[in-house]
């Protein structure tokens, strides 16, 4: 992908169904306006959100990925986002030792009632992907004649 | 085949159920001048492409006497066979084959034949059984006797064969067996191999051809050497895991044969050279 | 190929009027597997949904595609739809193409159809990923265990047995009744404690429907919502009860005497006691520790003077299963144990520093002193007498970081009490805030206030004693300046605690605790008195601090939950639960420890490796308790254990699709 | 260590012992199953015991008999970790234990040690190990031919051990274990990003880190996987990447650090480098210990605190 | 006939490596990573590692890649379209030794007979092989047990041999006599055979510096009449069933097919490496596995090596360039197992 002005970032969010799914929902019940670029995969609470995924992510082209969940003691299923907290502190952390931009996860705690922050997160969010530019870490096109290796490519 | 892994672009144009996990895909060649240089021979198998999913080995259970169309009964085993079975009419798929050796339909002229299939096993039988029944080369073979089994009669293949076709052929006898009684059923109860010691077919003159799942394969063998048959006039076939389907990926190998392009057929005799790895 | 149906929803000019729907359904159509994508001006109106059902039909659709307004909304609507069509309701995907993207991008309505085609995209993707569920259902046993016998454990067992199902209530103390019953007056109205609360005693103790058993414990909790298998310790009380009648004669003989419990340790009981005249049942039992009998082998006065041969020195504890359908935990509280923190208080050593439950009992009629107010260390009436607030509450340093709640409005019926009592005394509160919300509260704040008592606004900092009096230091904030303050009583608003053993208990039960050993709530807005274990319900002081009206009404709604639990022989439950493949479990349990519902357990199965027959353990899902939150399917490595309506292979298709 | 052999297969406590044999050259031992007593002789302890035998003991796990097995500290955390899981189950199992002054490094060594040597006897001195062969003593200097893991070592004795072989050796005091780390840690992005770019490009994908690993013991591993498929069999620097780094979370709170991944690979890849990272996170993070080093901590990633940090806000 | 053997100085090489670097994509040994040798595209000598006996990863991976596209595929618009990669560009493979060079022609034949494999095959036709003989043996060589010779490498297109300061050159077919005759000025005729004698002298040296060489004779023989041995299952314990050894292995062929797709549409199916070491290598879509344990697959392993290929192709199916034996984190060490065979054998 080229770095054109027509370039729009990727991002894949994870929202968990109780809360932040519900706090997107409330930011666009609201009328609130934001970026485009996030897309959402709704999961029932981010301790469901395997690091798998967010690489499978990053494979496919993302340029960044969001999970978000209740915040800590509110998870609907007691613990899943405490659970989760422990995983991607760590994910986040080796992401970044192997030379991932730290920025590209984003791991945010965002209630039902908490559509502003929804929609500031990802507006934030686009904004320094904006200024980072495209994933490079990782990515895969499409497979076709150059989607997997080649001596002779 | 210039290029042994690339397959034919092809067309199902008919899908059968044949038992609840077992359906028959009819297929044919987009480019029907394929048709021409595929001259399969009874016995031999071909991989089905479902294009994103992958390949699988299948018998081509359609006798080359049938013109123009391959038929390949598939049972539902795992991600490959599940994609094929989701697959309907007018999806397209790819063909690569034919692959591996097949019956020696030739050394078996003048003779007699006793085909033993169990389930699914009946599929590669099915390609030699219609190619000796078929035209005019039914008068270069003997009795044609089958004997067919399976779990329930719900899981017996190709029903309108063994019921409404086969049995009126001159010369040919259908026995079915099935593993356990059920309401509805007249016929014989009871496992392939002992209802093959029961009709007691003579070896004189006689190819016995069995195909069906491992253990009853291994029964029918003992069986037939019991009942006096050579290893030379006992014919089998094996199966293995298979990718490239042209010796050289590696995997079906058994000893320094290759399953894919020294078998699937063998004879009892070829087998017993083999170490026991299948 | 799935046959997928892709249907997308003007919602009038909601999304059309943001999005260009017709070019969303365009693009839909060329996606894997979709035969048929069309839009409608409401698809969630009637000739929309029928719109749905006929072409389900038409097209033979195995598949559905909804992209409308968020699945929150009318998931459920689209389910029953497909339902209609005769298809598995869980075939349906939902496209959020309106919160989510038309009213989220209305000033970018080309990029909003780029993002609804993609978010369509995602959605066939899952679609052709998903199978058919199907609700599963669970037997219920229509009988309940409640846990505590106070005020709140009383209420729920009436309110379940009121609704005609049977109730096991399970106390550890030889009495019901709990802390209400030592109370003398309850706020704001002062009531007589005792006069609301025996009659609940009796009604349970008399309740055909509820089996009460006191001095016994709960030793164990198997099974799941709807099918739990409890055990009972019923703790041996050396007197059968079927033949004592409550004559009183033995511990009326009784020679030895120890400090009672229910007086706080202001009055004394007997070894064979029951804890006071109204205790039900009413029928004592033997403190085997303090009895002369099992500390010393002699003795046996109370057997001689029994006049039915009931005392029973051999009974040993019994150990009673039972089978419930739901569980109420009604454990209530206990008070801080300031004595071990306070020392500026004097760790518990000034016989005239007491707490506010001893105050009740000093207070009560029935109590120790026969309700008059006299100081510990000598019966005197105190002149002065000064109360201390958030003792151990909202003090994050030496107690809790929490507000107890009911402190402000019984230190208040205290001072008042005092000054009805003690015309002419002095009474000093010492507060960080005066907290009264409830009904008439604040009213009765106020006329404590003009009843004379001296509001302080300061935390205490030492009280020290001075000849048979007591000092008590504080600083007066509102003042700015150090008060000194001489008492004859002081009485402490300790903080509310879990009662003692709340956390065993849970973990026994199989419930979660927050960071001071409460019980958590399922949601602490929409669940709050469900625990987050299904089937186990939550009343009272063991969730939170609380009054006794809120306790009460915490009770009877527990009440409601258990009984509409048990309205039905079976229950359903939802089919999005995980689920193992045993082949490739390898038998860590990682899982079962992450499971916040102890849904997970490990079986064990055989099978035939290389010949030989082994039995290996592997993890298994409990469906009736699992609540679908996925945390076990993560904390798989291999993938074994996977969730249902979201699976790794739904999730990953579902990235695939929105990065395309 | 032939002589607690030979007791244990004598007396029948045990059917199998599972050491060390010496290998094809002097710098390599191979793992040694040894069934009857006569064959205890064949058992060998030397500097160059570098192998993990734990993990061994899963394929007798439904074996009648008990299994003895040695073990170094380094390798006793390893089979801490398969108690943990189930994977081995305690009273199956007798543990010797051998408190150890560090191992030599086989790469290193080859280079000083000619093809076809005999080793005689072998000892370790503070500053170097000193080997016996045919013509004479030879030195491997410690700095030179110690092998990195045991630079640092948490656990010279086993935290685990039914007979210990030697007087237990103390821990050193904690020193800069992670500071490779630390040193990867300090470097700009775009450096890490072509390092481990560089090295996970040549990754083979032979699995020898996963299936020598203890901490993977799984009945068929994700990327044996089709349906799912986690990640892709093709061998490119995308789908490599994605095996590492979804190999280094699933042994997250599970890795030991053996350094046996990395002593597998056949292409260098710096691996324990890569797990030492989620290592000493967790530790940071969490305020745990090394996995494996006590019985009663499982792993991190498994539980949570309440009060564990939060960036997430 | 032509002259076949020319003279190289050492300058003369590096100027004539200098030049195939620029004409010709230059594939050759380099060290990739500290202690890793690869064959890898180079821009000229310097980045050359001559002196490597063997490299960590034989160059197989130019014939065989690891991972290869066979075909991409497009269902879009209803029918299915193939569309293969094109060919490789003519290439110079250098620095390959004599065994390397011998793995190649066994794997020849599996890739060629009655199924000829066009990918392989083609990149074979467009590779120039030139060779490179020992100076001195890697410390796990046993090429002269398996019937290798270190200075000799029939199959190559060039052969050379260091000498003094110089190399001896030896055009093995036409093509190596063409690539001679392109680069005019480099190459001296030799004429008195220089190259002979230094190839013999070298071969003299070397004869002596192998540590290890295994008596492959009658082990064969020995393993056409015993399949089962109690002997594979003590290999078998210890194996731990990773791809090193046939990853490493210059005669190892074995690959996997499979598609790749994001939507279902359009994609590509690919092969790459597999290993028969690996449990799910054999085991059918039913579960059915026909070489269930390790035990099976290690025996496999080695009487492909040493029996089955010999039996289909008439050609050993190890080469003796010890790759195995230096990478095997557990030391199963064919020379070792050889050596057992042999002494089974002889106790009959």
């Amino acid at each position: 992908m080229s770095l054109d002005s027509q370039w729009e970032p990727k991002i894949v969010g994870f929202c968990c169904n109780w809360c932040s799914y519900a706090g997107a929902d409330l930011a666009g019940l609201n009328r609130l306006s934001y970026s485009p670029t996030v897309r959402i995969v709704r999961v029932p609470c981010s301790g469901r959100v395997n690091p798998a995924f967010i690489i499978r992510a990053f494979q496919r082209g993302a340029d960044a990925v969001l999970v978000s969940g209740c915040h800590p003691g509110d998870c609907h299923y007691v613990s899943g986002n405490y659970h989760a907290r422990r995983r991607f502190l760590v994910f986040k952390r080796l992401l970044e030792y192997v030379g991932f931009e730290g920025e590209r996860l984003q791991v945010r705690w965002i209630s039902g009632s908490e559509g502003a922050k929804f929609a500031q997160t990802v507006d934030e969010l686009d904004r320094k992907i904006k200024a980072l530019g495209p994933n490079k870490k990782m990515r895969q096109e499409p497979p076709g004649f150059s989607g997997v290796k080649d001596h002779e490519g | 085949m210039d290029n042994p892994l690339k397959p034919y672009p092809a067309t199902i144009v008919k899908i059968t159920d044949e038992t609840p996990d077992v359906k028959t895909f009819q297929i044919v060649f987009d480019d029907p001048g394929v048709w021409d240089h595929f001259r399969h021979k009874p016995g031999q198998v071909a991989q089905i492409s479902v294009f994103g999913v992958g390949e699988a080995t299948i018998s081509i259970t359609s006798s080359p006497t049938r013109k123009g169309l391959l038929e390949f009964s598939v049972k539902r085993v795992g991600l490959l066979t599940g994609a094929l079975h989701q697959l309907e009419a007018g999806s397209k798929v790819g063909i690569r084959g034919p692959l591996g050796n097949h019956f020696p339909y030739e050394e078996m002229k003048g003779s007699d034949l006793l085909f033993i299939g169990g389930g699914i096993g009946l599929a590669p039988l099915r390609a030699l059984i219609d190619f000796v029944l078929d035209g005019e080369n039914r008068s270069h073979y003997g009795q044609v006797e089958i004997i067919y089994g399976a779990r329930s009669a719900a899981d017996l293949c190709f029903k309108d064969d063994l019921f409404n076709r086969w049995p009126h052929m001159p010369g040919t006898k259908v026995y079915l067996t099935i593993d356990r009684p059920e309401e509805g059923w007249n016929g014989h109860v009871g496992f392939v191999p002992s209802y093959l010691e029961e009709i007691s077919p003579s070896p004189r003159n006689r190819f016995a051809i069995t195909c069906g799942p491992p253990v009853m394969i291994k029964f029918v063998l003992s069986a037939l050497q019991k009942l006096g048959f050579p290893d030379e006039r006992i014919i089998t076939t094996l199966e293995m895991k298979m990718k490239c389907g042209v010796g050289k990926c590696g995997r079906c190998n058994i000893g320094s044969k290759f399953v894919c392009v020294d078998g699937p057929v063998f004879y009892l005799s070829q087998l017993k050279e083999l170490p026991p790895e299948f | 190929m799935k046959r997928i149906g892709v249907f997308v929803c003007w919602c009038g000019t909601n999304i059309g009027g943001v999005v260009d729907v017709p070019q969303v359904a365009k693009a839909a159509s060329s996606f894997p597997g979709v035969v048929l994508a069309t839009d409608y001006k409401y698809m969630c109106s009637e000739p929309g949904q029928e719109l749905i059902v006929q072409a389900i039909r038409e097209h033979r659709l195995t598949r559905v595609v909804v992209a409308a307004c968020t699945p929150r909304l009318h998931e459920n609507t689209f389910r029953k739809t497909l339902e209609r069509a005769g298809l598995n309701p869980y075939l349906l995907e939902i496209a959020n193409i309106r919160e989510q993207c038309a009213w989220a991008h209305q000033k970018q309505p080309g990029r909003a159809t780029e993002k609804a085609i993609s978010l369509v995209r995602r959605a066939v993707a899952k679609a052709s990923r998903l199978e058919p569920l199907f609700a599963s259902t669970i037997p219920v046993t229509r009988k309940a265990l409640v846990i505590g016998g106070g005020i709140a454990g009383m209420q729920a067992a009436l309110d379940i047995a009121d609704a005609g199902h049977q109730v096991i209530l399970v106390e550890r103390e030889p009495t019901i009744g709990g802390k209400m019953a030592m109370l003398d007056k309850t706020f704001p109205t002062l009531d007589c404690s005792a006069c609301i609360c025996t009659p609940k005693m009796v009604a349970v103790a008399q309740h055909p429907s509820i089996t009460l058993y006191t001095y016994a414990e709960v030793e164990k909790v198997e099974g799941y919502v709807g099918n739990f298998e409890v055990t009972i310790r019923q703790k041996a009380r050396s007197v059968d009860h079927t033949k004592c009648t409550g004559c009183g004669t033995c511990w009326e003989k009784c020679p030895t005497r120890v400090p009672s419990e229910f007086e706080q340790g202001l009055g004394t009981r007997k070894a064979i006691y029951v804890s006071f005249p109204q205790a039900v049942p009413n029928k004592p039992v033997i403190d085997r520790r303090h009895c002369r009998y099992f500390a010393a082998g002699k003795c046996r006065v109370c057997e001689k003077v029994c006049p039915t041969g009931a005392i029973d020195y051999q009974q040993g504890d019994q150990l009673i299963k039972e089978k419930v359908g739901a569980i109420v935990m009604a454990t209530g509280y206990d008070l801080f144990e300031w004595e071990k923190v306070y020392g500026e208080y004097g760790y518990g050593r000034y016989p005239n520093v007491i707490t506010s439950l001893q105050f009740e009992r000093l207070i009560n009629a029935s109590g120790p002193t026969g309700g008059k107010i006299l100081r510990p260390s000598d019966g005197k009436e105190p002149q002065s007498v000064v109360f201390v607030k958030c003792v151990g509450s909202r003090d994050p340093a030496k107690g809790k970081e929490y507000c107890s709640r009911i402190c402000c409005m019984y230190t208040a019926k205290h001072a008042h009490q005092v000054l009805e009592k003690l015309p002419g005394a002095r009474v000093y509160v010492f507060y960080m805030d005066v907290r009264t919300a409830g009904k008439a509260y604040e009213e009765f704040y106020l006329r404590t206030l003009q009843d004379g008592a001296h509001y302080i606004r300061g935390r205490v900092s030492k009280i020290y004693p001075e000849g048979d009096r007591l000092i008590v230091r504080g600083v007066d904030t509102l003042l700015g300046r150090q008060v000194e303050v001489g008492a004859d009583l002081v009485v402490l608003a300790t903080a509310v605690v879990p009662s003692r053993g709340a956390a065993e208990l849970a973990r026994l039960v199989g419930i979660s605790c927050d960071q001071n050993d409460f019980y958590t709530e399922a949601h602490p807005k929409l669940r709050p008195v469900e625990a987050n274990t299904a089937g186990i319900f939550l009343a009272g002081a063991c969730q939170g601090p609380k009054d006794i009206p809120d306790t009460v009404a915490q009770a009877s709604a527990a009440a409601a939950k258990v009984c509409a639990l048990f309205s039905r022989e079976e229950m359903a439950a939802e089919p999005t639960v995980a689920q193992v493949n045993q082949f490739l479990c390898y038998g860590c349990l990682e899982c079962q420890k992450v499971c916040p519902y102890r849904a997970i357990e490990p079986v064990t199965v055989s099978e035939n490796a290389a010949g030989k027959k082994i039995e290996r353990t592997v993890a298994s899902v409990n469906s009736g308790l699992c609540q679908g939150c996925g945390a076990c399917t993560v904390a798989c490595k291999p993938g074994a254990i996977n969730l249902k309506g979201f699976s790794n292979e739904q999730v990953l298709a579902e990235v695939d699709a929105l990065c395309l | 260590m032939r002589e607690t052999a030979r007791q244990l297969l004598r007396e029948r406590e045990v059917g199998l012992v599972i050491g060390y044999a010496a290998g094809s050259e002097a710098y390599w031992v191979t793992p040694a199953f040894i069934k009857e007593e006569a064959q205890a002789d064949r058992l060998v302890w030397n500097p160059f015991c570098v192998n993990s035998l734990a993990k061994y003991l899963i394929n007798y796990h439904h074996e009648p008999y008990k299994v003895a097995v040695v073990v170094k500290g380094c390798d006793s955390r390893a089979l801490v970790r398969l108690l943990q899981d189930n994977q081995v189950q305690r009273e199956k199992v007798v543990v010797i234990g051998i408190p150890c002054l560090g191992v030599v490094d086989a790469k290193a060594a080859a280079l000083k040690i000619a093809p076809g040597t005999r080793i005689l006897g072998a000892s370790v001195t503070d500053g170097e190990f000193l080997l016996q062969t045919e013509s004479g003593t030879l030195s491997l200097p410690r700095g030179e031919a110690l092998c990195a893991k045991c630079r640092y070592c948490e656990n010279p004795t086993p935290v685990l051990a039914d007979t210990l072989l030697a007087e237990e050796v103390a821990a050193e005091p904690a020193a800069n274990i992670y500071a490779e780390v630390r040193e990867v840690e300090s470097w700009p992005r775009e450096k890490r990003s072509a390092f481990w770019d560089g090295h996970f490009q040549r990754c083979l994908r032979c699995y020898a880190c996963r299936n020598i690993c203890p901490a993977c013991t799984c009945r068929e591993c994700v990327f044996d996987q089709t349906d799912p498929c986690w990640v892709a069999k093709a061998h490119n620097l995308s789908e490599n990447t994605a095996f590492h780094l979804i190999r280094a979370m699933h042994v997250a709170g599970r890795c030991v650090d053996c350094g046996e991944c990395e002593r597998a690979c056949p292409v260098n890849i710096p691996l324990r480098l890569l797990n030492q990272k989620v290592i000493k996170d967790i530790k940071e993070l969490f305020g745990v210990s090394t996995p494996g080093s006590r019985l009663d901590e499982m792993p991190a990633l498994g539980m949570f605190a309440t009060e564990d940090p939060d960036e997430f806000n | 006939m032509s002259v076949r053997d020319f003279l190289l100085t050492r300058e003369g090489l590096h100027s004539w490596l200098s030049r195939l670097a620029r004409d010709y994509p230059l594939i050759a040994p380099v060290e990739e990573e500290k202690g890793v040798i690869t064959f890898k595209q180079v821009g000229g000598p310097q980045e050359i590692v001559f002196d490597c006996a063997p490299s960590t990863l034989p160059p197989k991976e130019w014939f065989l890649p690891s991972t290869e596209e066979l075909f991409a595929f497009s269902t879009a618009g209803g029918g299915i379209t193939l569309q293969e990669p094109p060919g490789p560009k003519e290439r110079v493979l250098f620095g390959l030794h004599p065994c390397d060079v011998r793995a190649l022609l066994a794997l020849d034949p599996v890739f060629g007979g009655t199924y000829p494999d066009p990918y392989y095959l083609g990149r074979r036709k467009a590779t120039i092989i030139v060779a490179l003989s020992c100076t001195k043996p890697g410390p796990y060589c046993f090429c002269p047990a398996v019937g290798g010779d270190p200075v000799v490498a029939a199959g190559a297109d060039l052969l050379l041999t260091e000498s003094g300061s110089s190399f001896a050159v030896k055009a093995m077919t036409s093509r190596g006599e063409e690539i001679i005759q392109r680069y005019p000025g480099h190459f001296a005729p030799d004429e008195e055979g220089r190259g002979e004698r230094a190839r013999q002298e070298l071969a003299g040296q070397l004869a002596g510096m192998f540590a290890f060489l295994p008596d492959l004779r009658g082990v064969k023989e020995f393993l056409d009449g015993h399949f089962e041995l109690p002997y594979w299952e003590e290999v078998a314990s210890r194996c731990l069933g990773c791809g090193i050894c046939t990853y490493t292995c210059p005669t190892c062929h074995c690959f996997d097919i499979f598609d790749q797709s994001w939507d279902g549409a359009r994609g590509l199916r690919a092969r790459c490496w597999d290993s028969c070491m690996f449990s799910q290598f054999t085991r059918m879509a039913g579960g059915h596995n026909p070489r269930p344990t390790q035990k099976e697959r290690v025996r496999n392993r080695f009487l492909h090596k040493l029996k089955y290929h010999q039996d289909r192709y008439g050609l050993g199916g190890c080469v003796g360039c010890g790759r195995c034996v230096a990478k095997c984190p557990v030391n199963i060490d064919i020379r070792r197992i050889i050596g057992d065979l042999k002494e089974l054998a002889s106790h009959g």
